[in-house]
């Protein structure tokens, strides 16, 4: 019964799903080392061709296609299926695979417990991997299969990219700490009684003992550790890394996890996928408006102590329409107006009523300079929103200052009644007759 | 009576007075024309171009005023200037010198003469030098003739220490302000002798314009209350001045409020508060006089002198009072460092270390003013004993007095001050300069009057023949006046020495800074003085025979030559290069420019962004603004000490410190000058230390200038060079790459004449430096990028790089870029294992 | 000119004794050798120096807010004070000697032009 | 090239004129010659002719879409000969796909009469950097697009394009897949020439059908060995003065390097190397060399912030009458000018080029009509570079008279306006040419003609006197005025 609806769901999801594009392209390349027979893959691979995704295979040692051409990408993602590929074809190098990402294209990452390339580029986003040769096997819960062939349980996720009510994933591969990366996020976290140790068969505490004293690290266990996790680049640009390639095999997308409960693993493969490749959790910054209150027109400058209405527009991709739609689902957006330091922090709210518009209202201090609008959204999993727009803030003109106060009128008056008394004394004298003031002095001086 | 040489007899009076005048205005227009001509060997040898820094401001500003009209300038707020503080310029300027560029461009363009406003700029220094001849003339004839006016608008209009201000490009205040100034003196003289108010108000007008003009208002403000109180002490009250100075003050002061960048400070600064006092005292004394015209002089004495004291008293005290309250501004840095040359360097390092703030060197005093600083103290003394005021009567015959007047008072006061301040500033010299043209006049024309005049003496006037043309033609003359006299010739040859002339220079100045020191009684004294040296009765000064006459004649005619030669040499020399471009000598002699300056500015301008904020030292902040049209942190206006102590301090840290700064000012490109590989000695590697040294004044525990020396205390680019200095952001700006020029060879700096490692031991791993300085070869970059260099390197400008797209610090994210592995990192937690 | 007062001031504080003699000299010399237009002067200065003394108690009891205002205000009383007494001076016949040059129809037009820039200036900064 | 509405309208409606036009003609071979430049691309394209019946003497030429709008400069001649023949716009069909154009033959041609009639075009922005940076040390290369079959309303029994570059390197071609009337190989490379063809037997191609099944795009990329400019905006003013005899033209550029932005950062150190072992990269421009007119004095040469010193002149004395136009055409002053700072790609640098000709070499009086000639050159070319706007603006002397001009070639728009300049007192009359995408064929000259009355010749020197005598009877006015008013103040 349960494993139906299971199904079912499954089923529906896939059915949902299954017009979605993404929203920076389709065309995905799937770099497949020989050792792994794409027909292991089906179920995944056939998902993201439901999804509407044009798949090109290449092995590791093909020159062609060419992940990157003249410096532009010729896939809009990349999936790097080559857990233990030692040697790459020239246009595969760690530096040629983070220029893709600055560009925009998407990577997904499978890392084995061998040292290679791809485990040495793993630092650079701050993955912090186990010595090579050391999986990550676990004896709980009961199972008949070998301790590195694990059930995880996704109720732990704490951040929403991958739903977490899947029935629990099999996993085999290595665990990975995270360094304090704000860009690095776990997708899926190790179980707590997990732990990464060099033999695969149980020989009780002393494995664990000497997997502890192995390099003097200590013992790479618990749930800190992770086996699928997220990274977004600055630019936006997202790569995927997952600890084992078996992960995405129709083998454990078909094994049960219980009795006729079929796992979460092929469902968790096409959210993790979509997540990559920005089908979802993309938002993306339509339009900012500012200006002053009764007013419409965008100014390039405002005065002192102004109020002001800053205005933006949001929207989100939406996989089902392949297209952008307003979305007015955050909350806790934030409006910046800083010089040097944020002289204005306030909240930017949704505006009810006008989807995907969030606006406010705020006092522009009084204090001249170059300010900035900025609004800086930075959530896990979600696209990074970062937007600033310089405006100059000016002192009032010389005929914006309040003038002719009534507390100056004994000012106004004595100034005005001065100069009037000068043009009666001035009538006054001319009007005085000048031969009286000749004969007083003629008068004097003799 | 017997004559030296004949003079036709059968010339009538009105045809001499005639053709006089008409010489005397043909001589005008030439002395104009030798003005203007000598100032525009800027734009022969290069072009017709805006110099220096500060007048790219005002170049810039005048723009504004001419295309947006006076109001948008008036309101005009900048938001380029001084990022992202902006400026608001209207408020914090001197606008008479845009106002007055500002009017002539749009009369011209009224009479259809579409004159580039580059070009009215450029020539305005040298029009109102040609203004200036003209209104010390007019001062100088009042001080003693027409004749002696020719020569000091002759002295004046060629004279370095002026040129060195207004040659044509120089587009400063101070090329319009000496213009105000002499004449709102010549105005002030002349309302003063006639007691019209007419001149008062036209005095006050004038001040208004130069308040409107130049800074150094100040000078006039307490130039003409000093005089009128030394009028006062020396008992020469008299209703005139009460009308000169009330008139001036009362227009003069409401006029200089209506500057918005003065605003209050005539009634709330202590600057204006002696104009203020002298005022009361002058309302005081003439309603004294009121009284004393109605009462006995019995009381009227003691009214006076209880009315003096009173109002002393008082004003001393209220003074006091206000400026405790606060209501008055204490006296500002700027000028207490003209009183204590070492206070700017000690509290205000901003202020020091602009160069013309420095204290002057003696040399400097004879190249700005050649022979005519031996001939200012004879004119000084000449005026103590006055000069003869020559009457024609209409019948003919001339009656002289020879008697102290107010404006020689005033001249000599002028004298005494401007020689104190020239000597502790350099830009002072400019005050300087006229009184000394004018003294030095008065000196050479008495001179040529004596000796020219062709009567001879009766018998028994040798003595005071040779006193007079003593006191006349050397500056000794103020030591040896009294003390009996010395022949003609001999004292002519003295003038002749400078070395003489120099040494009774010293002397003389000692003298007037006595006198300055304690004013009161020492002009009571000096005047008491000149009365006992010039006994009332005196015989007409004459000379025997032609020969002498005509040694001293050729000898002054020479001297003249010689400072005509003077002055056209260093005025071509020194004073005409627009430091702008650099101009240099090829091989074959041929005149080389070097244009780096603006081949940076020109690329910044055409190929960055609108927005993009340039950060340099604040020297170039005007430049950049009006040449690069791009937004600067910091300009040469330095009103804002934390924000360049900022610059300072992103300048003279190591990177991780300087780019957080970099990042939060929004900063886009760094540009510095380096003068190392063609030897420009004006680069900021030498102006490092006042950067650090003003950076220090903000952040005493971060920056420390000793750090930027070497253990022995010396400065040093070289292999010796302090860690302090090897990683500060100007450094590595500085010599990025720069020994690849050298293609391995010896990195020499030529400016320093420091040899700089070139190879040398390559870092560790861990990317400290080992004890002995690193090669140049291991300057690399996390937060900048080379943008441009100029030809000659000049003008280096530095792109600041992005946030790194995977948020990892710079530094390795540049490694990573170049290939370098990064050592494995571990786990942020660890636990102990359990053991069972 | 309100000269009586502040003068008797001076004269009570220098010698009592000599005080109401002086004084009432004074005031008899004033009152009989002024010729009448100079009266004209004094009642126009004495109302100028009322106004500005009241501008100047309102200042400093009530409020200088607008300053610009009691500037020009009072500046404009000063000023117009200072001119009126030069003018006084130079039309004054006693002081003929020392204004050779200076007529008194000369003298007015001074007067006249300085009263009118000083206005000028006042109601520029009045505002 | 302006639209000719009668006409349009005339061939749009009749369908029949094509008809007829297909019979009349056919080719019996077609060859396209693509010399791959920077911003300029020359196109000669040979028809070799065959009519099909007597008397026949319209031919047809016609272009594609984006060939059309590439194209700013188009002449027919026939094979052999200097004289350009006459033609006329034909018209589009309904659907934009064709432009064609009628050519007028100097004499119809019998039946199997044959003419090699060629056609020469420039075409302007057809190339774009590729890949678009490129560092300061590599080459840049280019990449051009074309048509693979050139239309034309006519059979053709053959037809070849070839595609030449001047640097042996053509990094890379399209191979045209599936080309019918294709023989052998569709596309050859040898050294710097790719042969697209021999194509054989193709049908009249200049309609939308053929175009849908036929006709394919090619792409070569290939290296180009010099800087790709580009003058955004040209604004010329030429000023006559019949006082001076002088002839002051001005030009303001503003000039931009189209080839590959500069990857990364310039570093003067590179350049500096690269300059002194003279291997300066392609696509930098240190310096132009210009030719100006012979005869030329003060030239000067500056930007917003003033003169530029580095620059180079050696004039040539004016040419003596008389000289035949091959003599004048080498006769010219260089100036070798040098921007501030090395043109990097994508950088922009603006600067003012004028300088004084001689009225004489540039004017003269024809004495019957009595009015004056004038000719003005376009443009001044810079080397390789198209001009995208050009705006010439002819001032001529105050109080100049019926004014008629002939401009070489048609321009956008001409407006008349007055222009106030020194000492003017009613304004001088000025003309103002726009123009587009101005290419080295654009080298032509305007010529203007006007009368000047003698009074207008002497209205400055009159205003000049009167002004001064104003002035001193101003002065004189005002000593009389101030003494009248001091004898009122007396009394």
């Amino acid at each position: 019964m349960v494993s139906i609806c299971s199904l079912l769901v499954s089923l529906l999801s896939l059915a949902l799903l299954s017009l979605a594009k993404s929203s920076t392209g389709d065309s995905v390349l799937v770099v497949l080392e020989p050792t792994l027979d794409q027909a292991n893959f089906s179920v995944f691979f056939d998902g993201l061709k439901k999804k509407g995704y044009e798949l090109t295979f290449r092995a590791p040692k093909d020159v062609s296609p060419a992940i990157i051409q003249d410096d532009i990408p010729s896939f809009s993602h990349v999936i790097l299926f080559a857990p233990e590929t030692k040697a790459y074809a020239g246009d595969i190098t760690p530096q040629s695979l983070v220029t893709l990402l600055s560009k925009n294209t998407n990577v997904l990452f499978v890392l084995s417990s061998k040292q290679t390339p791809v485990s040495s580029l793993a630092p650079e986003f701050s993955l912090i991997l186990p010595p090579p040769g050391t999986p990550l096997i676990s004896h709980f819960p009961e199972r008949d299969t070998p301790p590195s062939v694990i059930p995880i349980p996704t109720t732990t996720n704490t951040i929403p990219v991958t739903s977490s009510n899947l029935s629990p994933i099999w996993y085999s591969g290595v665990s990975f700490a995270l360094g304090n990366n704000p860009l690095l996020f776990p997708i899926l976290r190790a179980p707590p009684e997990s732990f990464a140790a060099d033999s695969t068969e149980d020989t009780g505490a002393d494995a664990v003992v000497d997997a502890a004293e192995k390099s003097g690290e200590g013992l790479w266990a618990g749930s800190s550790m992770s086996v699928v996790a997220g990274f977004q680049t600055r630019e936006g640009g997202r790569a995927a890394w997952v600890g084992g390639v078996e992960v995405f095999g129709d083998e454990f997308a078909n094994k049960e996890v219980a009795a006729g409960v079929k796992s979460g693993n092929a469902q968790f493969a096409q959210e993790l996928a979509s997540w990559a490749f920005q089908e979802s959790f993309a938002l993306r910054v339509d339009s900012i408006d500012h200006h002053r209150v009764n007013d419409t027109t965008v100014r390039e400058h405002y005065t002192t102590n102004d109020q002001v209405v800053y205005t933006t527009h949001i929207s989100k991709f939406n996989a089902e329409t392949n297209a952008w739609e307003p979305f007015s689902g955050i909350t806790d957006l934030q409006l910046e107006f800083t010089m040097l330091d944020p002289h204005v922090r306030t909240a930017l709210p949704p505006v009810p009523g006008s989807p995907g518009e969030y606006s406010v209202t705020f006092r522009v201090p009084d204090r001249h300079g170059v300010f900035k609008f900025v609004v800086d959204y930075k959530r896990k999993g979600w696209t990074h929103i970062h937007s600033s727009t310089t405006v100059p803030v000016v002192p009032p003109r010389h005929d914006e200052y309040p003038r002719f106060l009534s507390a100056a009128w004994p000012y106004y008056v004595g100034a005005i009644s001065t100069s009037v008394a000068f043009w009666v004394f001035a009538v006054l004298w001319l009007a005085g007759d000048d031969k009286s003031l000749y004969k007083k002095k003629g008068g004097k001086t003799q | 009576m017997t004559a030296a040489y004949s003079l036709p007899q059968d010339i009538s009076p009105s045809f001499i007075t005639n053709t006089a005048s008409l010489l005397r205005i043909v001589a005008l227009a030439l002395i104009s024309a030798a003005a203007i001509a000598s100032r525009l060997f800027a734009v022969i040898n290069f072009e017709s171009i805006i110099h220096e820094f500060d007048p790219w401001f005002n170049y810039r500003a005048t723009r504004v005023l001419a295309s947006n009209g006076f109001y948008e300038f008036w309101n005009w707020f900048d938001p380029t200037a001084w990022y992202p503080l902006g400026r608001v310029v209207g408020g914090t300027i001197y606008p008479g010198l845009m106002a007055t560029s500002g009017i002539i461009y749009n009369a011209l363009h009224a009479l259809n003469l579409p004159v580039d406003i580059r070009n009215v700029c450029v020539l305005l220094a040298p029009g109102f030098s040609a203004l200036t001849a003209f209104s010390t003339y007019l001062l100088t004839k009042e001080m003693k003739s027409p004749s002696a006016g020719l020569l000091a608008a002759a002295f004046i209009g060629i004279v370095p220490g002026y040129i060195s201000r207004s040659v044509a490009g120089s587009y400063d205040n101070e090329a319009i302000a000496i213009f105000i100034l002499m004449f709102t003196f010549y105005a002030w003289i002349k309302a003063l002798k006639l007691g019209s108010g007419f001149w008062g108000a036209v005095a006050a007008l004038f001040y208004g314009y130069m308040v409107a003009a130049w800074g150094g208002y100040a000078f006039i403000t307490n130039m003409i209350p000093l005089h009128a109180f030394v009028l006062i002490l020396m008992g020469r009250y008299s209703s005139r001045l009460y009308v000169a100075y009330s008139s001036w003050y009362a227009i003069g002061t409401l006029a200089s409020m209506q500057v918005p960048f003065v605003g209050f400070q005539p009634v709330r600064t202590s600057e204006h508060m002696a104009a203020l006092g002298i005022f009361g005292l002058l309302q005081l004394l003439s309603f004294a006089s009121l009284i004393r015209s109605h009462v006995s002089s019995s009381h009227f004495q003691t009214i006076l002198f209880v009315s003096v004291l009173a109002l002393t008293a008082v004003g001393v005290g209220g003074m006091g009072v206000l400026t405790w309250k606060g209501w008055i501004a204490p006296w500002t840095g700027r000028f207490y460092s003209l009183w204590d040359t070492g206070y700017a360097k000690k509290y205000i390092p901003i202020i020091a270390s602009v160069s013309e703030h420095q204290p002057t060197a003696w040399p400097s005093f004879f190249m700005d003013l050649h022979f005519l600083i031996f001939l200012f103290p004879a004119g000084v003394i000449l005026l103590f004993r006055g000069t003869p005021t020559t009457t024609v009567l209409p019948s003919g015959q001339i009656t002289t007095e020879t008697k102290i007047r107010d404006e020689h008072v005033f001249v000599i006061v002028y004298a005494v001050m401007a020689s104190y301040f020239a000597g502790v500033m350099v830009r002072l010299m400019l005050t300087l300069t006229p009184v000394v043209c004018v003294c030095a006049a008065v000196g050479v024309s008495e001179l040529l009057d004596v000796y020219l005049d062709p009567s001879e003496p009766e018998v028994g006037g040798e003595g005071k023949d040779g006193e007079e043309s003593d006191a006349a033609s050397t500056g000794s003359g103020g030591v040896t006046a009294t003390s009996g006299a010395p022949s003609a010739t001999a004292t002519a040859t003295g003038v002749a020495s400078p070395s003489l002339g120099k040494k009774s220079a010293k002397k003389e100045k000692a003298a007037a800074a006595a006198a300055a020191a304690n004013s009161s009684t020492g002009i009571v004294a000096l005047d008491s003085l000149v009365s006992t040296l010039h006994p009332p009765t005196r015989t007409k000064p004459g000379i025997w025979g032609l020969d002498t006459r005509l040694t001293i004649l050729l000898n002054t005619t020479a001297l003249l030559l010689f400072f005509v030669l003077h002055c056209t040499y260093v005025t071509s020399s020194a004073y005409s290069s627009p430091s702008v471009v650099l101009a240099s000598q090829n091989p074959d002699g041929s005149q080389h420019i070097i244009d780096d300056f603006r081949e940076a500015y020109y690329w910044l301008r055409m190929n960055t962004g609108e927005g993009d904020v340039v950060m340099s030292w604040w020297d170039y902040g005007y430049q950049i603004a009006g040449m690069a049209d791009r937004p600067t942190l910091v300009d040469n206006n330095t009103w804002n000490n934390t924000h360049i102590a900022t610059v300072g301090k992103a300048m003279s840290s190591p990177e991780e410190i300087a780019y957080p700064i970099l990042r939060k000012h929004d900063v886009s490109y760094v540009l510095i000058i380096f003068g190392g590989l063609i030897g420009y000695s004006g680069d900021d590697i030498n102006k490092f230390l006042w950067m650090v040294r003003i950076a220090q004044g903000v952040w005493p525990d971060e920056i420390q200038e000793p750090n930027y020396f070497t253990p022995q205390g010396e400065y040093k680019v070289d292999a010796g060079a302090s860690k302090a200095m090897r990683e500060s952001l100007m450094y590595k700006m500085s010599y990025y790459r720069f020994h690849e020029l050298f293609g391995g060879g010896q990195v020499m700096d030529r400016v320093r004449g420091q040899q700089l490692p070139s190879v040398g031991p390559t870092l560790d791993v861990l990317g400290t430096f080992p004890s002995f300085s690193p090669p140049l070869t291991l300057l690399t970059f996390g937060c900048v990028d080379e943008a441009f260099t100029s030809e000659n390197w000049i003008v280096r400008i530095y792109e600041v790089k992005k946030e790194d797209l995977l948020g990892r610090d710079l530094k390795s994210a540049s490694g990573f870029a170049e290939g370098k592995k990064r050592k494995r990192s571990k786990p942020v937690s660890r636990r102990r294992a359990v053991v069972a | 000119m309100a000269g009586p007062k502040t003068s008797t001031a001076a004269t009570s504080k220098s010698s009592p004794a000599a005080s109401p003699s002086a004084v009432q000299s004074l005031w008899q010399a004033y009152t009989d050798t002024t010729p009448s237009r100079l009266k004209l002067i004094d009642a126009f200065l004495v109302f100028l120096m009322l106004s500005g003394v009241m501008q100047f108690v309102y200042c400093i009891l009530v409020t200088n807010f607008p300053f610009n205002a009691f500037l020009a205000g009072f500046g404009s009383c000063v000023g117009q004070f200072v001119l009126t007494a030069s003018l006084r001076m130079q039309v004054n016949p006693e002081n003929k000697v020392e204004f050779k040059e200076v007529s008194p129809e000369r003298a007015f037009a001074d007067f006249a032009l300085g009263s009118i820039v000083l206005h000028f200036f006042v109601f520029n900064f009045l505002g | 090239m302006k639209l000719w509405p009668p006409l349009a309208v005339l061939c749009s409606l009749l369908a029949v004129d094509l008809v007829w036009a297909a019979h009349s003609f056919e080719n019996t071979a077609i060859v396209r010659t693509v010399e791959l430049g920077g911003s300029l691309v020359h196109v000669t394209t040979t028809y070799a002719i065959k009519s099909l019946e007597a008397g026949s003497s319209r031919y047809t030429i016609a272009l594609g879409r984006d060939e059309h709008q590439k194209t700013s400069w188009l002449e027919v001649r026939l094979k052999g000969q200097q004289a350009a023949l006459p033609f006329e716009r034909h018209g589009t069909h309904l659907d934009n796909e064709v432009y064609l154009y009628d050519v007028t033959l100097p004499k119809a041609l019998a039946t199997n009469g044959t003419a090699n009639i060629v056609v020469e075009t420039v075409q302007t922005h057809a190339t774009y950097p590729w890949p678009q940076e490129a560092a300061q040390s590599e080459d840049q290369a280019l990449k051009y697009e074309s048509d693979l079959f050139v239309l034309s309303p006519y059979e053709t029994s053959v037809q070849r394009t070839k595609l030449r570059s001047s640097t042996p390197s053509i990094l890379s071609f399209t191979q045209p897949e599936e080309v019918s009337f294709a023989t052998e190989n569709p596309a050859t490379k040898s050294g710097t020439t790719v042969t697209y063809g021999p194509y054989y037997n193709i049908p009249a191609s200049a309609s939308s059908d053929f175009i849908a099944a036929h006709q394919q795009h090619v792409t070569v990329q290939y290296n180009h060995g010099f800087p790709v400019l580009e003058v955004t905006k040209l604004k010329r003013a030429a000023e006559v003065s019949h006082w001076g005899a002088n002839l002051n033209i001005q030009d303001e550029i503003i000039l931009h390097n189209a080839g590959p932005r500069l990857k990364g950062h310039f570093s003067r150190l590179q350049h500096q190397t690269q300059s002194y072992y003279n291997r300066p990269a392609p696509h930098v421009l240190s310096w132009a060399t210009l030719l100006l007119p012979a005869g030329i004095s003060n030239v000067y040469y500056y930007d917003l912030i003033g003169n530029v010193s580095t620059s180079r002149l050696r004039t040539a004395p004016s040419p003596p009458k008389g000289l035949s136009q091959a003599a004048l055409n080498n006769h010219f002053s260089t100036l070798e000018i040098r921007p501030r700072y090395p043109l990097m790609g994508g950088w922009n640098y603006s600067f003012t080029l004028g300088w004084d000709a001689p009225l004489g070499d540039s004017a003269v009086w024809d004495a019957k009509t009595g009015k004056y000639i004038l000719g003005v050159p376009v443009m001044t070319l810079i080397p390789g570079a198209v001009v995208d706007e050009a705006e010439v603006k002819i001032v001529l002397p105050e109080g100049a008279s019926d004014i008629e001009f002939f401009a070489p070639f048609p321009a956008l728009s001409n407006t008349l306006s007055t222009h106030i300049s020194y000492l003017d007192t009613t304004g001088r009359p000025a003309v103002t040419f726009e123009y587009k995408d101005l290419t080295d064929k654009h080298t032509g000259t305007i010529y203007i003609t006007y009368k000047v009355p003698f009074l207008a010749h002497l209205k400055k020197p009159i205003a000049v006197g009167m002004a001064f005598f104003a002035l001193f009877s101003l002065a004189m006015g005002w000593r009389r005025v101030d003494t009248r008013i001091h004898t009122k103040q007396k009394l």
